[in-house]
């Protein structure tokens, strides 16, 4: 079961996706996932991620199956 | 507890009495404090012309959830309501209601504004402003001050 | 502005909601900060069966309108609803009603709560609670808290 | 025109009455306006006043025509 990336608000413009899809590797972090789909463009800064709907850092590991999130700060209410 | 995303337009009062009405309560709460947040024709710049509003489907009801579910274990509450506009907005719209009930007032106002702290600081919800010749993402939101 | 004593039963959304159509602002404001007070069946003592609002007709009414103007000084209003009732409540009825428009919620919720918490210390409001077979003043309000 | 004289909720009960007149004196304060309309009975050390509805203190003087007010701290919200 391949590792499921969504993009979202300025980020998913930015990249020209809204996800993507990869296959899981022993030991992959959430920095190794970006690397993978983002096409050589640097993650910006502010950049908040999330494992499976759940905020998590930059060297969460991620296990087969799960689903990765990448966007800018939140702005809403 | 209800909590929503909602796709198109509402009349806070009208829910935020709505559910006071079907909580049955009456009697039990002396306090209701609310918070109604609309669209502004200006932020940074004037003539906004409308506010797009982006969620992550599942993300944002799991986290309005964890922070409802906060505010009742911090505070002695009796219901809380949260209500959330996503789609495309324009000026004078209410974009977010919060309201809770309690038996006194130090609880609701607190409560009500840890709530819409909370949502604006961890709920995945994003805003793009669209000007008359432009659109631009909002970088982030005002500070609590 | 609008700061009215009430001597019957009123619906604090639809007054709240009247009031903000009638601002013929939207657009303007990005945040309207609500507090209602509603009659409790309980204080020190469950089984509250009336609530008698007594006011000093006048006094209160200068007082109100002082707290008010003191709000709309500190903070960036755009208005300012207060209603309270006077007269025989019952436990649900709604005592009081502050309503709070500003550009921004820190402002909003700030005032929201100043003018509640300096009517409560200010207005000269007094209230006798009702038991099956007595009835006794309340001698001090709740603190903030 | 003579000054007068409100009470409100407990006092009120307390001293059976709603208010009073009386005629003015020169250099007469609230306490003295209490004094002579409450019967004999202590003011009680919540007791609020106001002159022309305006909180003042105890020793505050009053003029000829002034409404001065008795009442207990206050309950509303």
């Amino acid at each position: 079961m391949p590792i499921s990336v969504k993009f979202f608000a300025r980020l998913r413009e930015t990249l020209q996706r809204d996800g993507a899809t990869l296959d899981y590797s022993p030991g992959m972090t959430v920095t190794q996932v970006w690397q993978q789909v983002s096409g050589g463009i640097d993650m910006p800064d502010n950049t908040l991620m999330a494992v499976n709907m759940e905020y998590v850092t930059r060297t969460q590991a991620v296990r087969d199956g799960d689903e990765v999130a990448f966007f800018p700060p939140v702005t809403g209410g | 507890m209800r909590i929503a995303i909602l796709g198109s337009s509402f009349e806070p009062y009208t829910e935020v009495s709505a559910h006071e009405r079907a909580m049955n309560a009456a009697g039990k709460f002396g306090a209701c404090a609310t918070f109604i947040g609309s669209t502004r024709e200006f932020n940074l710049q004037d003539g906004i012309h409308a506010l797009t509003l982006e969620h992550y489907p599942g993300m944002t009801e799991r986290y309005l959830k964890l922070i409802a579910d906060e505010a009742m274990q911090r505070w002695p509450l009796l219901d809380l309501l949260i209500l959330h506009r996503v789609g495309e907005l324009h000026p004078g719209d209410p974009i977010v209601a919060v309201a809770v009930w309690s038996a006194h007032r130090g609880a609701a106002f607190d409560s009500c504004r840890y709530v819409m702290e909370e949502l604006k600081s961890r709920a995945p919800f994003w805003k793009k402003e669209t000007f008359e010749n432009h659109a631009s993402w909002v970088d982030k939101n005002t500070e609590a001050g």
